[in-house]
């Protein structure tokens, strides 16, 4: 691969290799599962909860979760319930600005099966979109939930039951 | 075999211990700057999180306090995808960090570490430390520039702003500390600092005035408007992912950090009282010179936790009016202390 | 403390590095398209420029340089091309002419140059550096001030002139 | 000890490069950034006379040429925006054609 002269290519692979390797890979998920930052966007009244999950009573920046501003920086969307198509958009927008390691949970009834709007034309699953990886049932769910959603995809990630850099079907 | 093993590891140990090679390595540089950067961004959360009531980063770590959570979060900065953008300039997005880094890293290496411990011994190293730091905005511009986004574009813009106003009271109240001990030579500055006494004693107005243009110039908190997160979304760096957002987060600390060893040397009295144990190597009373600049580095991110931003207009009136001028009156402050010691 | 031995000379690698980096930038300044590039490496020049000077034993001079050139015009300079739009391409027009006169002149002030320096001859180690910072302190520091506040209001007058809005 | 001629024979390739942008460019910000270049290869020249003939007159009044020099970029650069702001326009000869 170098004779043909893709550099790019063949670096890429390189790192990725490397990256795949025993200890690093320890390293990195230890690194990564500490540090879950997720995005602002509130699509429902979900994001009222979410918002308490970063306050004084649940505080969860002792879990390493802090929320920060823009999704160039963020590895970690919360769908905070109802997705409707012009949302849907938006979301899946600011999804695809994020760097690679990224992941996602759903919150609410509306975000894994439209809630109250179940039967709405302008409904959308946030699975249909998006990769999730935790659901949190409930409407809506209490901060002490996200909480257990956030501690839960810390061991999956953990265990390293994660796509890095591969193109996914989805 | 066994002379020759002696005689490289002398030589090692020797070139190690050697200032030039020493001071931009170990201590103040790389590893003292990294090390200090991770401690201090730990400490900017958990100080916030104390004044809000809640714990702060806890469980990465139960019984330091969380204290591992900065090198979690670094690991994840490096191996998070870089994302390039196809709308950005590439070699200045890629590059221009980096050089920015190296440039904000410049100013440590004239620092002294003790009276026969210096990289650079030259009779202007506070003019040059002074000259190194002015160098900082442009390749901010440039940085913002090369993002071509409308959030880094704005928050460059505003630090230009901010530079032409900030870089006038710096290097007046600098000055002034240079005109009362009569010298531009920092080594000789800490060294009648140890004859007369603390400069912050002597001159407290050029003292109050450089204490808050460290905080201004590297946009802690009532005058973060450079990155203003509530405003424009993280300021020239908005558009960077991965590592290189990572250089970008640390080079305000470096920058906050080679400015308090300025001005512990300047008006702190440096690596001064030299007590017994420290007297034994030219390396150790540096440990002082770290402690006297890790209160100011505390103090200064401890400021996050309780102040609201002033908006851009106000901060730069504030430069303009009342830093300039309590800069020119401690100019005038030192010119009568000389005055009064010639005449007395 | 060890003593360096370099196989070349410092001073000279130096000095080759910043003319060469002079000259370059210099260059680039004029054929780069990008006019946030050409002001970034008007400033490379100030740069190595700053570095010449202080080869030269003339350190407070370089340092003037960086804080005054390096640091505030150029930075100035940076910071109103930023506000332009970028220029469009103007039709090109024959340079050969420019380019022969430029060169010209070029070569007359390296004659010029060489004739006088081989009237004289070179000398030691200049002696006014260590004077002279005790003297700026002591006895010039607060005229040296003023040229600079004035100078300073002149820059602010400058700016206020700019920010006016045009009435029309 | 470099060869002082060396820095005079810099000096006049820069000044040489500095001709052929003022001459060949017609835009007013890089017509300006010619310039520059055409001082910095004339503070060159001064400054390694000073240091050639260890005048101290050449320090100050190299101290006094930069300062100048600042002070000159800020007028020229304010009014190159203000000519863009006026005409939307920053071509010198286009300037010069429409009187007003």
């Amino acid at each position: 691969m170098i004779l043909i002269g893709n550099m790019e290519e063949f670096l890429r692979r390189a790192a990725k290799w490397l990256i795949e390797k025993k200890p690093i890979r320890d390293v990195r998920d230890w690194g990564i599962h500490f540090s879950l930052w997720p995005v602002h966007l509130t699509t429902a009244c979900c994001g009222v909860e979410f918002a308490a999950v970063s306050d004084p009573k649940y505080d969860a920046e002792r879990f390493g979760v802090l929320p920060f501003v823009g999704p160039r920086q963020t590895n970690f969307i919360l769908i905070e319930g109802t997705l409707t198509r012009k949302m849907a958009r938006a979301a899946r927008l600011v999804y695809e600005q994020m760097p690679e390691p990224k992941f996602v949970i759903a919150m609410g009834a509306c975000a894994i099966d439209g809630g109250i709007f179940w039967n709405s034309y302008n409904i959308v699953r946030a699975h249909e979109i998006l990769p999730v990886e935790v659901f949190i049932p409930g409407c809506p769910p209490r901060p002490e939930a996200v909480i257990q959603a956030v501690m839960k995809l810390q061991k999956k990630i953990k265990r390293g039951d994660y796509y890095y850099g591969v193109e996914r079907e989805d | 075999m066994y002379d020759l093993i002696n005689y490289l590891w002398e030589t090692g140990l020797n070139l190690l211990f050697s200032p030039e090679i020493f001071e931009p390595l170990v201590f103040p540089g790389l590893i003292a700057a990294f090390s200090l950067l991770i401690v201090v961004i730990w400490l900017e959360r958990k100080i916030a999180a104390i004044i809000q009531m809640r714990y702060g980063p806890y469980y990465i770590s139960r019984h330091t306090e969380g204290a591992l959570q900065l090198v979690a979060d670094l690991l994840r900065f490096l191996f998070s995808e870089v994302i390039i953008p196809k709308s950005v300039d590439k070699i200045a997005y890629v590059l221009a960090p980096i050089i920015l880094f190296a440039f904000t890293f410049l100013p440590i290496v004239v620092i002294p570490v003790s009276k026969d411990f210096a990289a650079i011994d030259h009779e202007y190293s506070l003019l040059i430390a002074l000259a190194l730091m002015t160098l900082y905005s442009s390749f901010l511009l440039i940085v913002s520039w090369a993002s071509n986004n409308k959030f880094s574009f704005i928050g460059g813009l505003r630090e230009g702003f901010l530079s032409l106003s900030y870089e006038i009271p710096l290097i007046i109240s600098a000055l002034s500390a240079a005109v009362l001990f009569d010298s531009f030579n920092l080594i000789e500055i800490v060294e009648k600092q140890a004859a007369m006494g603390w400069g912050i004693f002597y001159n407290p107005l050029a003292a109050i005035v450089f204490l808050v243009v460290i905080i201004y110039s590297t946009s802690r908190y009532p005058y973060e408007i450079a990155e203003a997160e509530s405003e424009i979304v993280i300021g020239p760096f908005t558009e960077y992912t991965g590592i290189l957002f990572g250089l970008g987060m640390g080079i305000s600390y470096i920058k906050l950090y080679s400015m308090s060893l300025l001005y512990a040397v300047l008006f702190l009295g440096g690596w001064e009282p030299v007590v017994w144990p420290l007297n034994l190597h030219p390396v150790l009373p540096g440990i002082i010179l770290f402690i006297k600049a890790f209160i100011i580095v505390a103090f200064s991110v401890f400021l996050r936790a309780v102040y609201p931003r002033y908006r851009i207009d106000q901060a730069l009136r504030i430069a303009w009016w009342k830093l300039f001028t309590l800069a020119f009156l401690s100019l005038l402050f030192s010119y009568g202390i000389k005055i009064i010691e010639v005449m007395g | 403390m060890i003593e360096f031995n370099f196989l070349i000379p410092i001073e000279d690698t130096i000095f080759l590095f910043s003319a060469a980096l002079l000259l370059i930038s210099a260059v680039l300044v004029i054929e780069l398209r990008s006019h946030v590039y050409a002001a970034f490496f008007l400033e490379m020049v100030g740069l190595a420029n700053a570095v010449l000077f202080a080869l030269q034993g003339l350190a407070l001079i370089a340092i003037f340089q960086l804080v005054v050139y390096v640091g505030a015009t150029v930075t100035f300079i940076l910071f109103s091309v930023l506000m332009f739009k970028e220029a469009k391409p103007v039709k090109p027009r024959f340079k050969l002419l420019d380019l022969l006169i430029g060169a010209g002149i070029a070569g007359l002030l390296a004659v010029g140059a060489f004739s006088i320096y081989k009237v004289s001859p070179t000398a030691g180690k200049p002696s006014l550096d260590v004077t002279l910072p005790e003297k700026i302190v002591s006895e010039y520091g607060l005229a040296l001030f003023l040229v600079f506040f004035t100078l300073l209001t002149t820059l602010i007058e400058a700016l206020v002139l700019a920010r006016r809005e045009v009435s029309s | 000890m470099i060869n002082p001629y060396l820095y005079l024979l810099i000096s006049s390739v820069l000044f040489g490069i500095g001709v052929y942008g003022i001459l060949s460019k017609r835009n007013m910000i890089r017509m300006l950034l010619s310039a520059e270049i055409l001082f910095n290869s004339a503070l060159l020249a001064l400054v390694s006379f000073t240091s050639y003939t260890k005048n101290v007159y050449g320090y100050f009044l190299v101290f006094l040429a930069v300062g100048i020099a600042a002070a000159e970029v800020g007028v020229l650069v304010s009014l190159a925006i203000l000519l863009y702001r006026r005409r939307g326009d920053i071509d010198v000869m286009e300037v010069d054609k429409l009187k007003g």
